[in-house]
């Protein structure tokens, strides 16, 4: 594995790295179904039918990226039922950025341009992830994420251009989500305990502080050619590091989101779990369906 | 030009309420798949409703909504509304030229399958004769929609039968979403004065036409679904006046006042 | 009874006659409740506060007195669930006026205007009906009415002195209702079979086309006053009979209302069974609840 | 007077999207007599949400969101929008300042009476000891509320008893909607800044102090209602903010894009 060589499905592989690489993949394809909501809130009410394209689409691509993880994870053995099964039990996590609200249509910009742009971020070095499902995946979900995020940037400069009412907008949706978005890079490192493992592993390749570090550098200049300010007054570029300095995350409501208590947990999980209960008799009616069939063309011709 | 354009705003507006009504199942469908196939549809409909939409504003009819919009001088910058969206979102319910079988709540997804069976059954047959329409415009319109619908309409009747032939239950509730829909279906096949002048003239179908099509599809497919045709009486008309006339039932406000609320927020701005 | 004296729920009555009684009166309750939809469905979007809480009050008078005519007919032996199952298979009848849509706003007033006030020409001779239970429900309800119908008036007259688009709203809602409502008054009397045995035994006081005829000359100069058109090309002042001509009703129109091929009638059976079905757990709870309480208040003093 | 104005406010607009929620019953009710009460309980939190938007308008709160709903110069004719109409249908739902229990979704008939129980324990616990503040129009409208809001409480508390013991379904309902309102009770405790001044000023009441009384309520009703008191987290804050700084959940755009939909069509207009 040192080697940069490609496990495949069929490959021996230890078991932690098995059960470590099922739980990272599941909790990728969660985020991927749960952030369809915040999202999903705005289709009915987008302003415009090209915005309205965008978004439902955009949502879409979310499904389909969470069709192609979960079939990731089926090369591992595990199928798709018993996870959504450990999401709605809150077994399994996702990623917390999705238990805050959408509270305006700027949000689905900023989402766009700060949550995608951190997610890019931390999935582009899993394209060359050392298992060859999902970095294959990954190559496709970084394409499709990074055509997102250009367009959530294009949207929050169409609105910077426009009103003061939506220039306000933007503003406000930056200040609730600048925080959550430097939060998407997980605990400070000396706080996480499985980064060395998982970087041994090659399923992840950069610890959480260079990747927010990044985010960070990569997204002041954004910010200033949008015209808005990020909610830090710490934010400041550090001539020696070569990098900015920005203030502190606060840990607490980092920590309290992960454990169930964010704005949105409750809501977002209970949503999954209607659509999944309230579908069951469709699924069912599919298999059913499907095993009279097959029974029917095992008959012998009469 | 004047019967072109509410023309016009009658396919497209079909196609607009039925997406818009298709985009509330995001999020809620029973399987990642149907997530993405619905939401397909959907875009394809918007994608429709927006060519003709523009048609139609072209034509004049956005004139008239601009300004009961308030969105005309606002944005003297030139950036103005499209047309499109002056008609999708400063129009009243009352102008909207919808038949009502597009904008009904699509109930469970049985019932949107019966739905989606006999919408797309209807629209395939309408543009697959409009690809001959005398305006060239609407023929390239209804060329492209043609391979849309007829996937609409696969991915329909593919789900009435599995649903229809399925478990005990999911048979009930096949039937009861049929049932459900029925009454709205006669409408589909009545021809508005405007419809039956564009007739004569070469560039509309007529509806009346399009019901040899959508019983020929329900013919095919209800009875391996093991399903029984409805017999409920049709919902009636207003004093003979109906969808193409704006006279649609209650579910038609209350969608739109969702779908509109914020354009109407900011009726100066553009996004 | 035909010394116009009330008969009281203990009175020996003819079979006939209780059963007429509790078909009307029944058809009476059904058609306040399913009255509440067509109004209900402006209650969440009413354009003032003032007009939301007329509404709301309104909606839930029409409650109320759904309530006083169960109790009435509860009298005759007829419960109100009998009758609620009965309205919702479609084996009772409610005014079919209620199987038209309310589009607009404009709708509430000219319901109040015109329906209300066609329903008091029908009702106020019910005040002497010749059942008490009845009579004395229906004093109650006239009162409330005539309040209703002044509202629905004063809406129009706020309307009528709008804006351009609040005066065609107004217009639009008259053409739609007028006719509709002259058929709230039954067939023809020539076509109406029940008329005579009614009037006999007194619950009914007028034919159809009398109260019909007092309606449209009382809606007339009140149209005038608010300054609407009557569709009815053929309305005009008769100076002979001293009473106003009008067009020929739209009988195939009335007739497919009845028969149930109305604009509304499976949405407002369907909605009513929803509500009465939604809600069995809760009377079903409530049940229970006092039968255990019955019990423990039976059992023995510790 | 700009801190008194938005208590009127964050007072108003919690009956008012509280009012608004119930109103969707309307039609809906399991019973008539249900259907009577909740009519009622909602014409009472109406009639609360106005006389407080009125004080607000009063103290200026009105002429910020006037501009913004374009109600001003329109209605030069002086018959202006009344100050509760340009505050109720002319505010985004950033500005409104109620708390998030008030806007929640009321779900099934048990998760209504939960949230009632709830919100009218707090409530009443809120108006009781408004009657002694020292402005006279809080204390007025505290003093006509209380009884109201002591009906609601007995309303609520009865059918919460019912339905926690009634049937084994009821009392499965009941305590699952229960579950369902009790991540929104921690935040009704909190006193934004605006309150904190006004306590101090003898004006406003200490939401930490109705604690009490809404937990005297639920002991006394839960237990003998065969009920659970849940341990369920409380939704966080948003950086700190919520409801009272208008930080609301995704459910309260909707419910106002409905209810002001008709009045900002025609923001002309007087009705």
């Amino acid at each position: 594995m040192a080697a940069e060589g490609r496990i495949e499905p069929r490959d021996w592989m230890p078991e932690g790295y098995r059960k470590t690489l099922v739980r990272q993949i599941a909790q990728h394809a969660h985020s991927e179904i749960i952030g369809m909501q915040p999202e999903g809130n705005w289709i009915l009410r987008a302003p415009s039918l090209r915005r309205k394209a965008i978004l439902l689409a955009k949502v879409q691509d979310e499904a389909g990226h969470g069709l192609y993880l979960y079939s990731a994870t089926e090369t591992l053995g595990v199928d798709r039922t018993e996870l959504t099964e450990k999401l709605i039990d809150s077994r399994q996590k996702y990623s917390s950025i999705f238990n805050y609200p959408t509270l305006t249509f700027a949000d689905i910009g900023v989402i766009g341009w700060l949550v995608d742009g951190a997610a890019i971020c931390n999935q582009v070095p899993l394209c060359r992830s050392s298992y060859g499902p999902y970095a294959r995946a990954m190559v496709r979900i970084c394409k499709e994420e990074s055509f997102h995020q250009r367009q959530g940037f294009e949207l929050l400069m169409t609105l910077m251009a426009g009103t003061d009412a939506q220039r306000a907008m933007v503003q406000d949706a930056v200040d609730r989500w600048w925080w959550p978005s430097l939060m998407m890079f997980g605990p400070a490192d000396g706080d996480s305990p499985n980064t060395q493992q998982s970087m041994a592993w090659r399923i992840k390749r950069h610890t959480n502080d260079e990747l927010r570090q990044r985010f960070v550098d990569m997204t002041v200049p954004q910010a200033a050619a949008l015209g808005v300010t990020l909610p830090d007054p710490a934010l400041a570029w550090n001539d020696e590091r070569q990098a900015h300095d920005f203030g502190e995350i606060d840990w607490a409501e980092f920590t309290a989101v992960v454990k169930g208590a964010g704005p949105c947990n409750a809501q977002r999980i209970a949503h999954r779990r209607a659509a999944h209960e309230n579908g069951q008799w469709v699924r069912d009616a599919a298999s059913a369906y499907a095993a009279k069939h097959a029974d029917r063309s095992e008959e012998p011709a009469a | 030009t004047e019967d072109l354009a509410a023309y016009c705003l009658m396919l497209a507006d079909d196609a607009l309420v039925g997406s818009q009504r298709l985009s509330e199942w995001a999020t809620h469908a029973p399987e990642l798949e149907e997530e993405v196939a619905l939401a397909n549809i959907a875009l394809d409909l918007l994608g429709q409703a927006r060519v003709l939409l523009a048609r139609a504003g072209h034509l004049g009819a956005a004139e008239r909504f601009r300004v009961a919009g308030r969105a005309s001088e606002a944005t003297g910058d030139g950036r103005a509304h499209d047309d499109e969206d002056v008609l999708a979102y400063f129009r009243d319910d009352r102008f909207f030229r919808n038949v009502t079988l597009a904008e009904i709540d699509l109930g469970d997804f049985a019932q949107t399958m019966a739905w989606m069976l006999v919408f797309s059954s209807w629209r395939l047959g309408l543009m697959t004769r409009l690809r001959g329409s005398a305006d060239p415009v609407l023929a390239a319109v209804a060329t492209k929609a043609v391979p849309e619908l007829a996937y609409q309409r696969e991915y329909a009747a593919g789900w009435v039968l599995r649903l229809g032939d399925g478990t005990e239950l999911s048979h009930v509730r096949m039937q009861a979403g049929l049932d459900a829909v029925w009454p709205f279906v006669e409408e589909i096949f009545g021809a508005h004065a405007v419809e039956t002048r564009l007739v004569e003239a070469g560039v509309a179908v007529d509806p009346a036409a399009l019901r040899a099509d959508v019983d020929a599809d329900l013919e095919q497919v209800l009875p391996v679904a093991t399903l029984t045709r409805p017999e409920r009486p049709a919902v009636g008309l207003v004093g003979g006046r109906g969808g193409r006339d704006g006279v649609h039932t209650e579910a038609l406000g209350p969608v739109l006042a969702v779908m509109q609320s914020l354009a109407r927020a900011h009726p100066e701005a553009t996004w």
